[in-house]
């Protein structure tokens, strides 16, 4: 059963606990950092930032919101970067978490392409540097427990649970209070679904997130990828086909001669 | 819940949240395993910044904090933490190292002096009492222009405590009562 | 707070004003989200901008700093309407019966309605006709000839409470009021409505949740005031999701505050001997006085204060007080009756050169302090300065301030001492809601630090050696202390097994003899821990360091402040989880908790009780009642505010300097003079030390408050020396509206200088929609905010807001006026 | 054994050999350089732009080392025999450039020292995945191809002869990957549908790539071989090369066919016509890179020109040179989350070292290919191989 983090907007208090929680359970160290005319910091994700909340003052029908959303790698159901990672450093594990294994990791930053969230970070600052995201504390919910931004947050509007669970409890919300959330689930159904899943007040353009369709990023892709050894047998099948047509052409041509 | 597995040093922090059932080994079938790259943290404290008094759970290794994060028993924060308090295991340790900005000796400004200069607490201790005794002998007013006894001391004032523990704050106003202290002010006012 | 944080869940309207709680006090939000989700609270928000807790608000209502009396005040004048229509959405038994609304009061007192803003009594001063001090005489009620007083519980009395509360405010009609405080008057009628009707009906709670903004005005204190008569309008003190609850700042400010660590308290909020009161018995007879009551149903508790002082003496002075020697009671230093020991003239004192030494515990006032150029320049007069603390703070280190001029001239010696963090040691702390927690030692203290409680045992130790071998001026209140051979013995005395459990068990005191029942039974042998403050004794048989946590550390339940039980055992789940930690007093979570049931014991709210009676011969049960008297209707009862000589709540309050009744007043900087409720400018018992010193609204046109962000804490020493904190709130910044920015031309992220009539500090300028212009009487005024954290020490730097706050403070407490003040704003840095 | 190598270059042909070794020099120098300190330090790339010159330049310069397959394919495959004097030069141009290209990744890449990785750790859903062992294959395809000059060379005529007769299979196999990577570096991008604006990102792109790269081969070919015979002062043989700008033009519009239609079956003509930065580029690339050319060699003058064959090869080696950087770089969204504080676009432009170390192999490749058309067997009148 696949784990997923329900992200509840209306409940979130900004206090960033998760960004934080994030830095110490990973021992990431801190980013030097200015003010940005914002709360918001540091200004994006980084390879030693792996989640960050976004402070959103959204102005409706005259009554300002000041929406916080705490962004991170979605942990998609059919992630871009795993089916473009060149070395399957990359996978998605049944349970939910996209993993990344270093150790096979060459440094083409292919995946911070096929991520359409911009969640893949490079070391650059690293003579040899290598990628680094969100892990979903892999190693925390395998022992059993929650991620350390899942269990640091003072309001629950993190909430983790199977995505099954989650997408009902989800409908749930938004059904008990339709008025104070905008209805769409966000991750229900983009890029083919995602594990961290977001309901809010305002719709998620306002709030900056990407519109996707729900075809996985690698649709398009792997339908060619996936043609590939039709490629390669029509290829060498026309190339020889080609040649013994002109051979027979040109043998026929020099008798002639 | 299992009292009998309440043991305050051995605290588990299983996660309280209820949803989240986790398949725990589900992951040891596939290509890698995960295990925990840190311990979670034994040790309760109460968070020192606000007002609430979250619980915390510490985490130590060789002298310094390795985790640190909200206690999941604890009635009020049941597991979470604010920034703040996340954050607090870098009041000791620091990327790894002790925090460098802590002061980790006493120090002593001479008058009209630039800097600092380490001391060893023998000698710090013995030079405050000095202090204290030499502008309370000075200054002390034992009874007042009324001819009333008063022993209080004016010249001397101490701020601060909201952040000491009660039994040091009890210590304190015994002591500075004693030395005939009036001038006594913590952030209760500020 | 009377009620505590996890409360919050079981109420039914959080009205959050004067705090921001989901910024400052985050986990706070834990159980108002709670209440919001499950139990369907209304949330209110009140605040000059939208914060982040305004931001979860089903009503948000901007209001201009200084001005919750008229916000509060138009409420109660709307609740009183709203009570003579509809009485049945009111709880008029517990307004009759557990307040002082139907007291009579003295006909010769005369209100700000009568007397233009100000109280019968007021006599001015000599230096400014405008502030001086009240003849409180009037302030009473009147008495029958068994001195209790007359009550009309038909509350219909001209002269009673109800009807001089209606009078005194019939003047904060809602157009007036939002004239004043800027607020929308569609909004301010939702939260007036909203309010009472969410939490005034019986059965049902409201919760006040208030911090510094709402204390740190020259009207501080009647601004509490004034949420409390809301509340006891209301019937919400007592009740479970109810009370109004102060949001604490630091771990340990409650109980620092317990211990009484401020000039005006001792331990257990005993009162400091004065001149006045050379022997002990003149202090208790003049404290016994004031809690004197006739009433057979009032309890009066104070009644008990000699025993409480007594066991303080004997805490202190151990064997050294006798009965013979009043128990060391000349010892204490006496106050000079009416001089003011607090922060604002702790520093004009200084300023003046009259303060000599200063001990910093943790505490940076070269940031926190208001005026906080010339409280720097005032510590340049110390002989010497002693500052402990994790790090070397803006105040230890003033000589190093690049304002400061160079540190050659400076003649002080300083002493920066390391001490332990909180989970580098051992020891209890005192949560808002009176919850104290033991917090066990994770790591050793870094480098040679030290626990503060080390620190002063040690300090001490050597004091009592230079004063026993060198003698000095008056040596016994040192020499005399159960200090040198007790905290430093080996082993420690009363089988105490570190020092903070020999302090933890001093704390709850024991038996300094053995203590016989009656009947000759032994009911406490020598050294015994003692089990609860109703057996504390006067005669120095018994010892406590503070009787309000006499039961903390018993005999027979060991140190409570470490039990670690996180089931709620409340009949009702009300949530007030007993057997975690301990509580004062005597564990009772929600206090004034007789409040919550009707005169026959029954719960005003059957499902969220905190108490109910349970029969006839019955008893209690719920939470620890607020004494176990039965109730109202039977015999040998007493009235639920026992803390009261009278045992009322106080809508009427005699016991403050500047009035029985909250009256608006503006803050000492103001845009608005005059304002429409009276001819009274400010609050005219409050002390002015610097005349000078304030700006003037044509010079200084925009309204400034200060305030904190989750990511820093108080003067930021702590925090901004914590990489990951400094990462997500780098600078110091202004906010300011959109319009404000536009008129100005400042861009955002941009640095801008705030000038007030005190200093000018600069900052990166926030731009937001989150500030609005307020129209104040039909005029555009303007607002800007900064935090208050930053200072030129640590990790991360940059000017201290304290520059431009006031050295103005509160006519009661003199907690200084942070949060209003006057300054003007320009693009570019401080040139 | 004939060869170029007494054929002294002039003294402009030693100033533009000098400076091709110093830039070369230079390129070494930074290059190391930057393998010792990492990317941050010495690229402009970012989290914003995690591909740059560099990338651009590689996925460019496979297309236009495609002058090898195409050529093998004319050659062989069609059995156009006139174009065998061509053959060995454009095994020579797609040898080199391949290897420019592996180098240029693995300054490129986070870990140069696990370069191998994508051989042991196989994702075959990846686009790279099947570049990179499409061109670790092809390029060992290439040195095969290769190896009969430098053996010829110092006469092992076996292990020539064994090479020539496995040829045309080695030809099957290099066309077959070629296609495979060629129209794979399409499918690259078609992986990334969010980013890539809507003019260059559609089903087709692979075909267009693939189009465009035997296009590229072409002019590659007429460019190079042009260049290469002035250097070593020989006649260009125009005829042949106009021959092949003749066929190019069927490559190009069939390109245009299929580009054009695409758009407009796809609705995206409106973004053609938007004239915002994409649609400007857009319009360069097509116009310099296709249109031109078609037009151009499509006049039998300019086909019979030196100078006009090489003016408008080079136009189409420029313009897939701008579709391959367009594809990477201006059609690509920045990749990286900023937080909305942030108001500033991120934008990139190379540093001097990412100019100094694309330039420096580029220059030692040019060097390499002149080195070896002086030592080795590779214009007709050195080779031994007959008809």
């Amino acid at each position: 059963m696949s784990r997923a983090v329900l992200v509840d907007l209306t409940r979130c208090i900004g206090c960033r606990s998760c960004q934080v929680a994030c830095k110490s359970w990973n021992d990431n160290p801190a980013e030097q950092t200015k003010c940005l005319g914002a709360y918001d910091n540091p200004p994006s994700f980084s390879a030693d930032t792996w989640t960050v909340v976004q402070f959103n003052e959204v102005e409706q029908a005259d009554r300002l919101q000041w929406v916080f959303a705490k962004r991170q790698c979605m942990h998609c159901e059919h992630p871009g970067c795993v089916a473009v990672c060149t070395v399957g450093a990359l996978t998605k594990t049944p349970e939910g978490p996209v993993v990344y294994e270093a150790s096979r990791c060459i440094g083409c930053r292919y995946c911070q392409y096929g991520c359409p969230f911009g969640v893949p970070s490079f070391e650059w600052d690293k003579p040899l540097g290598l990628i680094r995201k969100c892990t979903f504390c892999v190693d925390r919910a395998e022992e059993g427990y929650e991620t350390a931004c899942v269990k640091a947050c003072p309001t629950d509007a993190l909430t983790m649970g199977t995505r099954h669970e989650m997408i009902s409890e989800a409908h749930r919300r938004i059904n008990a209070r339709p008025h104070k959330y905008h209805g769409h689930i966000y991750g229900e159904k983009e890029a083919g679904g995602t594990s961290w899943l977001y309901i809010s007040p305002v719709p998620f353009e306002e709030l900056g997130f990407p519109m996707l369709d729900g075809e996985p990023m690698d649709y398009a892709s792997s339908v060619i990828m996936n043609a590939t050894p039709v490629t390669l047998a029509a290829a060498v099948g026309v190339l020889s086909g080609l040649y013994w047509l002109t051979k027979k052409k040109s043998q026929a041509a020099e008798e002639e001669g | 819940m299992d009292l009998s597995r309440r043991d305050f040093l051995k605290i588990s922090g299983v996660a309280t949240g209820g949803l989240f059932l986790p398949s725990g080994t589900a992951l040891a079938t596939g290509a890698y395993s995960y295990p925990l790259h840190k311990p979670i943290g034994e040790t309760p404290t109460i968070c020192c910044f606000c007002g609430v008094g979250c619980g915390a759970i510490v985490a130590a290794q060789d002298g310094l904090v390795v985790n640190l994060e909200g206690d999941p028993d604890h009635p009020i924060n049941r597991g979470s933490l604010c920034s703040k308090g996340m954050a607090l295991a870098q009041l000791n340790t620091v990327d790894g190292k002790p925090n460098p900005k802590r002061l980790t000796k006493p120090m002593y400004r001479a008058p009209g002096s630039d800097t600092w200069q380490e001391k060893d607490w023998g000698w710090t201790i013995s030079e405050i009492a000095k202090r204290v005794k030499a502008t309370r002998d000075e200054n002390f007013i034992a009874q007042d222009d009324q001819g009333r006894t008063v022993n209080r001391l004016e010249a001397i004032a101490s701020f601060g405590g909201a952040a000491l523990d009660s039994e040091e704050c009890a210590l304190l106003v015994k002591a500075l009562r004693s030395m005939g202290l009036v001038y006594i002010e913590h952030q209760a006012r500020i | 707070m009377t009620n505590h944080w996890c409360d919050l869940q079981n109420s039914d309207c959080i009205l959050i004003i004067g705090s921001n709680a989901a910024e400052n006090h985050p986990i706070s939000f834990k159980w108002v989200t709670k209440a919001m989700e499950e139990n369907g609270a209304t949330l209110i928000s009140v605040d000059p901008r939208l914060t982040r807790s305004s931001s979860k608000a089903d009503i948000y209502a901007a209001m201009r700093s200084g001005t919750d009396i008229a916000f509060v005040g138009g409420m109660i004048r709307w609740v009183l309407k709203d009570m003579e229509q509809n009485p049945g959405r009111y709880n008029m038994t517990y307004v009759r019966e557990y307040t002082n609304a139907a007291f009579l009061i003295d006909p010769e007192f005369k209100g700000a309605p009568d007397l233009d803003g100000k109280f019968s009594g007021f006599s001015p001063g000599d230096a400014d006709p405008n502030f001086g001090k009240y003849d409180k005489s009037t302030w009473t009620w009147q008495k029958d000839q068994n001195g209790i007083p007359l009550k009309d519980p038909t509350l219909q009395d001209p002269n009673c409470v109800f009807q001089l509360l209606k009078k005194q405010f019939e003047r904060y009609d809602p157009e007036t009021v939002c004239g004043v405080t800027g607020t929308d008057l569609e909004i301010y009628l939702q939260v007036c409505e909203t309010y009472a009707h969410r939490s005034g009906p019986r059965g049902r709670s409201g919760t006040i949740m208030y911090a510094m903004g709402t204390t740190q005005h020259t009207h501080g204190t009647q601004n509490i005031r004034s949420y409390s008569i809301l509340q006891l309008l209301l019937g919400n003190i007592g009740v479970a999701g109810g009370g109004i609850n102060a949001l604490r700042g630091e771990a340990n400010v409650q109980g620092s505050t317990d211990h009484c660590l401020l000039y005006h308290i001792l331990p257990g909020y005993l009162a400091p001997p004065n001149a006045a009161q050379p022997m002990l018995q003149d202090h208790l007879d003049a404290k016994l006085a004031g809690f004197a009551t006739f009433d057979p149903k009032s309890a009066s508790w104070w009644l008990n204060y000699p025993k409480y002082f007594v066991s303080l003496l004997k805490s202190w002075y151990g064997d050294n007080a006798t009965e013979a020697n009043d128990f060391g009671y000349e010892w204490l230093p006496k106050l000079n009756p009416g001089t003011n020991y607090s922060h604002i003239p702790l520093f004009e004192a200084m300023a003046k050169g009259d303060i000599k030494g200063l001990f910093c515990w943790g505490q940076n006032p070269a940031v926190g302090g208001p005026n906080s150029n010339a409280e720097r320049g005032a510590l340049k007069n110390l002989d010497w300065l002693v500052s402990v603390d994790l790090w070397e703070t803006e105040t230890g280190a003033f000589w190093q301030d690049p304002a400061a001029g160079g540190a050659a001239g400076i003649q002080t010696e300083v002493f920066a001492l390391p001490a332990a963090a909180a989970y580098e040691k051992e020891g209890s702390v005192v949560n808002s809601g009176r919850w104290s927690q033991w917090r066990w030692q994770a790591v050793d203290a870094l480098g040679e630090a030290l626990p503060d409680l080390d620190i002063i045992k040690e300090l001490m130790v050597e004091l009592v050696d230079l004063y026993e071998k060198d003698g000095g001026a008056v040596p016994d209140p040192i020499t005399k202390l159960r200090w040198k051979g007790w905290y430093d013995a080996n082993p420690l005395p009363r089988g105490a097994d570190s020092l903070v459990d020999l302090v933890s068990r001093e704390i709850n005191g024991w038996a300094e003899t053995t203590i016989k029942n009656d009947d000759g039974s032994v009911r406490y042998d020598e050294g015994k821990l003692m089990g609860t403050f109703g057996h504390l004794m006067a005669d120095g048989s018994t010892s406590s360091s503070n009787w309000l946590y006499t039961q903390s550390y018993n005999e027979t339940d060991g140190n409570r402040q470490k039990w670690r039980d996180n089931v709620d055992y409340h009949p009702a789940g009300i949530g007030l989880y007993s057997k975690w930690s301990w509580c004062w007093p005597i564990n009772r979570r929600i206090i004034y908790n007789r409040a919550s049931v009707d005169l026959d014991g029954n719960p005003w709210d059957e499902e969220d009780f905190v108490i109910r009676w349970t029969g006839p011969e019955g008893n209690w049960e719920g939470d620890v009642p607020d004494g176990g008297w039965a109730p109202m209707n039977m015999e040998g009862t007493r009235y639920p505010f026992i803390m009261k000589p009278e045992g009322f709540a106080h809508i009427f309050g005699p016991g403050r300097t500047d009035g029985p009744f909250p009256e608006h007043y503006e803050p000492m900087e103001s845009p608005l003079n005059p304002h429409p409720f009276s001819g009274t400018q400010n609050n005219p018992a409050i002390t002015i030390w610097r005349p000078d010193e304030f700006g003037t609204p044509d010079e200084y046109p925009i309204v400034a408050t200060t305030y904190r962000v989750t990511e820093h804490w108080q003067a930021g020493a702590m925090t901004r020396n914590m990489p990951w904190l400094v990462e997500l709130m780098p600078e110091m910044f202004i906010e300011m509206s959109v319009e404000l920015a536009a008129e100005l031309g400042i861009n955002n992220a941009e640095v801008v200088t705030i000038e007030s009539k005190r200093g000018s500090i600069q900052a990166a300028a926030i731009i937001t929609k989150r500030f609005k212009p307020f129209t104040i009487m039909g005029k555009t005024v303007h607002q800007i905010g900064m935090p208050w954290h930053w200072g030129f020490k640590g990790l991360s730097v940059g000017d201290s807001a304290n520059k431009l706050t006031p050295h103005v403070g509160d006519a009661n407490t003199t907690i200084p006026e942070y949060k209003a003040f006057l300054v003007r704003v320009k693009k570019g840095g401080v040139e | 054994m004939t060869t170029l190598a007494m054929r002294k270059p002039s003294t402009t042909g030693k100033i533009v050999l000098a400076i091709l070794a110093l830039v070369a020099l230079l390129g070494v120098g930074t290059g190391i350089y930057r393998l010792v300190v990492g990317l941050g330090a010495t690229t402009n790339l970012s989290d914003a732009f995690p591909w740059g010159l560099w990338i651009g330049f590689d996925f460019s310069l496979i297309a236009f080392a495609g002058a090898g397959f195409t050529l093998a394919a004319v050659i062989y495959i069609l059995n156009l025999e006139q174009y065998r004097p061509l053959a060995r030069a454009s095994v020579l141009t797609g040898l080199l450039g391949y290897t420019a290209v592996l180098v240029i990744l693995l300054i490129d890449l986070g870990r140069p020292d696990r370069f191998w990785g994508f051989v042991v750790f196989w994702n075959y859903h990846s686009p790279l995945f099947e570049i990179s062992w499409c061109v670790l294959l092809y390029t060992t395809v290439l040195a095969l191809e290769f190896a009969p000059m430098l053996f010829e060379r110092f006469n092992k005529p076996n292990i020539v002869k064994a090479i020539h007769s496995i040829t045309i299979p080695l030809v099957i196999a290099g066309v077959t990957l070629s296609t495979l990577h060629q129209s794979t570096l399409g499918t690259l991008y078609l992986a990334l549908p969010n980013k890539t604006d809507q003019l260059w990102w559609t089903w087709v792109l692979p075909l267009l790539f693939y189009v465009s790269s035997i296009g590229m081969g072409l002019a590659a070919t007429i460019f190079v071989w042009i260049l290469g015979s002035k250097a070593f002062g020989r006649d260009v043989e125009v005829d042949l090369l106009g021959g092949l700008a003749k066929g190019s033009i069927w490559i190009w519009v069939f390109y245009l066919v299929v580009r054009g239609g695409d758009l407009l079956f796809t609705g995206d003509m409106a973004a053609v016509f938007a004239f915002d930065s994409q649609s400007i580029w857009f319009w360069i690339e097509t116009i310099i890179g296709v249109i031109l050319p078609i037009v151009l060699f499509s006049r039998a003058s300019i086909r019979a020109s030196q100078g006009g064959l090489f003016i408008v090869s080079l136009m189409a080696i420029v313009g897939v040179f701008m579709n391959r950087f367009n594809a990477t770089l201006t059609a690509q969204a920045v990749t990286q989350y900023t937080v909305p504080a942030v108001s500033e676009v991120a934008s990139y432009s190379p540093s001097w070292i990412e100019y100094s170390v694309q330039f420096g192999v580029l220059a030692a490749v040019a060097l390499a290919w002149y080195f070896a058309a002086r030592l080795l067997p590779i214009f007709p009148e050195t080779a031994k191989e007959g008809h």
